[in-house]
């Protein structure tokens, strides 16, 4: 798969510049603590309540990261007109997309897998045989993030003026997946029982496949001429 | 190349200008500041939009080579090539890539972060970058500023090379005399408009009606 | 350069007998505690500890100050070295914290304000180390890290103020105290273990501080030798 | 005064620029409108809870949109080799501190123009009449953000993984503001009696002076060579 | 300027050089690609800080001119020169900022984004920008690559109008006959070491056996 490939050495290159060292790793690992402090501090956390506000917690910390990566998430092709040299290359422009959005997937995972257990130790949650569940569908909810996150920030690289629509558009699709996810998470962690979460699920998959593939097809025109 | 323009806003950058290249030619584009040089060259390698008229390339893949552009500063000599080579599908051997980077007296330097170039290294990068790609049309932008003696000379082996190669090349520059010694054929921008377009010996002979400002006062421009 | 060297070894000699003769004094012959038996005995590590962190704070301000003012990369190194040491030992008390915690609060970690300052603190110094780990270029490292060396330090009142505030004004203090021992029936050998064990840590630390600044002077040696070559 | 004279025209720049590309405000819009949305659907805030989390979850989100514009502070100053050309020029480098404050404040004030009344409407508060003492605190809460958070985003300009970095570095240092905000606004939620504030009041402006005064003489080692 | 060095890692990029300038002086500065110019300029410029030695300056106002850089795109021309001058503690009239724009063919483009100029009007308005400030000591770092013709002539008619009001240049460029031709005395570096410091003539008889790469082979090099 040419796209595969171009994709992958995109990808290498983000990552290089990330982690010339392993420190990156740590300082995510330190971010994670640091956002769960900075929810103790907000609000008074108590044992019966945390059930019930967890999701929306977890998802908080989530999406601050998310939104924190994505306004750096093209720096690097914003210096010394490397997007020109980029485009100048006969790659699939597609095969940016991809790369930036499993790039900012990468990030988001890394500290959501900090997070969770992070967030079970400190506030004494019991949720560790949910943990996989819970994984499975916080991922499609950070894809969907990503994938939308990846386009937003991709348009605002541009600064021509009709495009400045394109993010109130994409902005507000933001909220069904945000939605969604939190009504999963919920679900699982009050019941356990998949099949409630069943119709929320299916939006959510529903929506990432629609993004993916809008985002795919969408993207040459965002970053051409 | 078929009646290109280009406005920026209420503004014609580029207008009407239409020429054709024959492959291995090498053409030095001439004009004064702001006369649509690099406009010209943008829209060629199709990273500008023409407002209108149309392109055609025979062979596709455009190299654009602006000093001091399109590289990525952090990440070093050897990885940026490593890149751009994958992205352009090019299949050269390391060893390949080490000839390139010793013909642009970078051996060495593979390893070293491009932000740590100095500004004519970052320039002969460049140049071994599309040495490696081996486009089917070349655009130079003021290529020379950066160059010392050495790269200069670098960069006219690499220019006749490629045109020994069938790739057409275009230099866009202020070194008159230097450009018009190395290309065959000169084209003329002035505000926009192409007013010249034919072999160097004619543009030599009429450089001062062609664009006033062209040459530096008293400057002797033989080649 | 080498009277340096035989000071800290001699440092180093001197922290092992007496954490040595400390943890004797501690294990053996201070008697358990009335209330919480044997699982006290880590208060002997735990209350050094705490204030070897602190005392790094403070030498990491100093340095920084130095640093800042006549720009000697040797102040620089000392202000790193703290750093360093610092994260340790403040790692250190929070992870026994942690293990005395369990048997007696029957939690690992609760929002006590101690404990919350604590490891705000180790935030702070990870934060530094973080921030040096990932600025490239060394003087800019150094720079910023005195920076972040000297606000944090400014900042450790308010913070202290804050938090304590923040568990005694607005709720009443939690059942647990882990800073109100009996102290009316300590047994004395419980405060000379404490005390053996503060003079312990206090001197591991500057032997520790003392070679990991000569690591970072030999690191520069090396820096140096790169560049003028072999002298 | 030369250095508000500077340092006017620093602003005067940024504002420019700000209005052009109206990059920095757009964002943080989104996001807080966003967080908003997260919150009204993860936590449910009944009625007598009201008190209790909203001045976390208003204060949370100011400190997340500000997080953001952080990052994007100091961006035209990255380009173009533009902060050099600031440093060629014989200003009093305190000027530069002095107007990215007051521009991030600005910011961030706008930010919180909009969302406090969004707030109020999608969660059906009644604190009109509060809205003057709300919204002092908050200023000053504000205050304290911008001053430490511009020193750090100056600190960390060069660094790696600088999206993560600065939140860590910037964070912990922050908890003093955070808590004092929280905790001020609570009070006059629940009493409307500024007595019981005092003493978190007093906290929060000694930490204004204080890193005000530390960031105005320690900035210019900040952007020196 | 005294025994100043400056070490990238553990490596040298200038060793020991040590140099006198007068007021109203105009110096060349040679050398190959990588030699240190660069550095050089940016540790007189105190954007970086030496690894040793030191500068002393008797006026301290150091102008620093990189084409293309040190301007804010995003805004437009006349805005970058308001806010620099403000800066600079310049009070120069709107006339008189008018007057320098004229002079370097900007008219009219007060009001244009930085980022519609082409590489040569942004070299302009960096000379405009200068003209106007009147620094202490002027460096400029390969002015020459997108002037044109009359851009090459505000160039050097700025830099003599500066030595008279005693002002000392130093210009880094490759452009070794124009420079030679400007300047009364020439630098000539290679590898961070300053190998040559006299007068212009010595410079151009000795410069084959100063640095085998600094000109194109065979280049005539009369000035
Ligand atoms: C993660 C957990 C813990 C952390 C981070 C922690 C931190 C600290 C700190 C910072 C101090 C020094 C405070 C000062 O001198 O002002 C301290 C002292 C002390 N801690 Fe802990 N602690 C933890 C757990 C515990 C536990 C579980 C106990 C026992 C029940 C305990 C008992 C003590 C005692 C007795 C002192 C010294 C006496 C005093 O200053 O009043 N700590 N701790
Ligand atoms: N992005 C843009 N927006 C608006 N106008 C532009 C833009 N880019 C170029 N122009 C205008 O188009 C004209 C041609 O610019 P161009 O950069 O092509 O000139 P050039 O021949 O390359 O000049 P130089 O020799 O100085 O590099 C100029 O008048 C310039 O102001
Ligand atoms: N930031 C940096 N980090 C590491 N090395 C650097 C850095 N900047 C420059 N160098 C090195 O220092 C040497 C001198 O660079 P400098 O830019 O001064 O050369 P120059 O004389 O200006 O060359 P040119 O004519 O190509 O512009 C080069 O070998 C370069 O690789
Ligand atoms: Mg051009
Ligand atoms: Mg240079």
């Amino acid at each position: 798969m040419e796209l595969l490939r171009q994709a992958c050495w995109l990808l290498w290159k983000d990552v290089r510049l990330e982690l010339r060292r392993r420190e990156s790793l740590m300082s995510m690992f330190f971010f994670g603590a640091l956002l769960l402090f900075l929810f103790q501090f907000s609000f008074e956390i108590r044992q019966d309540r945390v059930a019930e506000m967890t999701p929306g917690l977890l998802w908080l910390a989530f999406v601050f990261t998310g939104m924190l990566a994505l306004t750096q998430l093209f720096q690097p092709e914003r210096e010394n007109f490397c997007l020109e040299a980029l485009l100048l290359t006969p790659f699939d422009r597609a095969a940016l997309f991809v790369s930036k959005v499993i790039f900012n997937l990468i990030l988001m995972l890394l500290v959501e897998l900090v997070v969770f257990p992070l967030f079970a130790i400190l506030f004494n949650l019991q949720y560790w045989g949910l943990l996989p569940s819970l994984f499975a569908v916080t991922f499609l909810g950070t894809l969907g993030f990503c994938v939308l996150g990846t386009l937003f920030s991709a348009v605002t690289l541009k600064a021509r003026a009709r495009e400045l629509l394109l993010p109130l558009v994409l902005f507000p699709l933001l909220i069904p997946v945000v939605l969604a996810t939190i009504r999963c998470l919920e679900i699982i962690l009050r019941s356990g029982a998949w099949s409630e979460a069943y119709p929320w699920l299916r939006l959510l998959i529903a929506f990432d496949v629609i993004f993916m593939t809008a985002g795919y097809l969408i993207f040459e025109w965002v970053v051409e001429a | 190349m078929r009646q290109l323009s280009k406005a920026f806003g209420s503004q014609w950058a580029l207008r009407d200008v239409s020429f054709d290249l024959r492959a291995g030619e090498c053409v030095a584009l001439l004009g004064q500041n702001g006369a649509g040089k690099t406009t010209l060259l943008k829209l060629l390698s199709a990273l500008m939009r023409p407002t209108s008229g149309a392109i055609e390339l025979a062979r596709p893949a455009v190299g654009y080579l602006v000093p001091g552009a399109h590289l990525y500063e952090h990440l070093t000599v050897g990885e940026n090539l490593r890149l751009f080579l994958a992205l352009h599908n090019n299949k050269k051997t390391p060893a390949e890539v080490e000839k390139a980077l010793s013909r642009a007296s970078l051996t060495g330097a593979q390893d070293w972060l491009v932000s740590a170039l100095s500004a004519g290294m970052k320039c002969r990068l460049l140049i071994a970058k599309w040495l490696l790609v081996e486009p089917g049309l070349l655009l130079l932008d003021e290529p020379y500023g950066p160059l010392d003696g050495a790269g200069v000379d670098l960069l006219e082996s690499f220019v006749s090379e490629l045109t020994r190669a069938q790739t057409a090349v275009i230099i866009a520059t202020h070194q008159i005399p230097r450009a018009l010694a190395l290309c065959s054929r000169a084209l003329v921008l002035t505000r926009g408009r192409l007013v010249f377009d034919g072999p160097r010996d004619d543009a030599a002979a009429n450089l001062d009606r062609l664009g006033e400002s062209l040459l530096p006062r008293g400057e002797a421009w033989s080649y | 350069m080498s009277s340096a060297r035989r000071g800290s070894t001699i440092l180093g000699a001197l922290a092992l007998v007496f954490i040595l003769v400390g943890q004797y004094w501690g294990l053996v012959k201070a008697p358990p505690d009335a209330y919480q038996g044997d699982s006290q005995r880590i208060m002997y590590l735990h209350v050094p500890s705490i204030l070897t962190a602190y005392l790094s704070f403070f030498i990491v301000f100093v340095g920084s100050c130095l640093y800042l003012w006549k720009r000697e990369p040797r102040d620089d190194i000392l202000a790193y070295a703290a750093a360093e040491i610092g994260v340790l030992f403040t790692a250190l008390t929070i992870v026994e914290g942690a293990i005395w915690g369990k048997p007696t609060w029957g939690v690992w970690w609760t929002w006590d304000a101690r404990l919350t300052l604590t490891a705000i603190l180790l935030l702070i110094f990870v934060a530094y180390l973080m921030l040096r780990a990932l600025i490239e270029e060394e003087q800019r490292a150094a720079v910023s890290g005195a920076i972040l060396g000297i606000i944090g330090f400014l900042d450790i009142p308010l913070i202290h103020m804050s938090v304590y505030w923040w568990r005694t004004l607005h709720q009443p203090p939690s059942i647990l105290q882990p800073d109100k021992p009996p102290w009316e029936n300590v047994h004395p050998s419980m405060l000379v273990a404490l005390a053996i064990n503060f003079v312990a840590f206090i001197l591991l630390y500057f032997y520790l501080l003392s070679q990991r600044i000569r690591l970072g002077e030999k690191q520069a040696e090396l820096r140096r030798r790169r560049l003028y070559g072999r002298r």
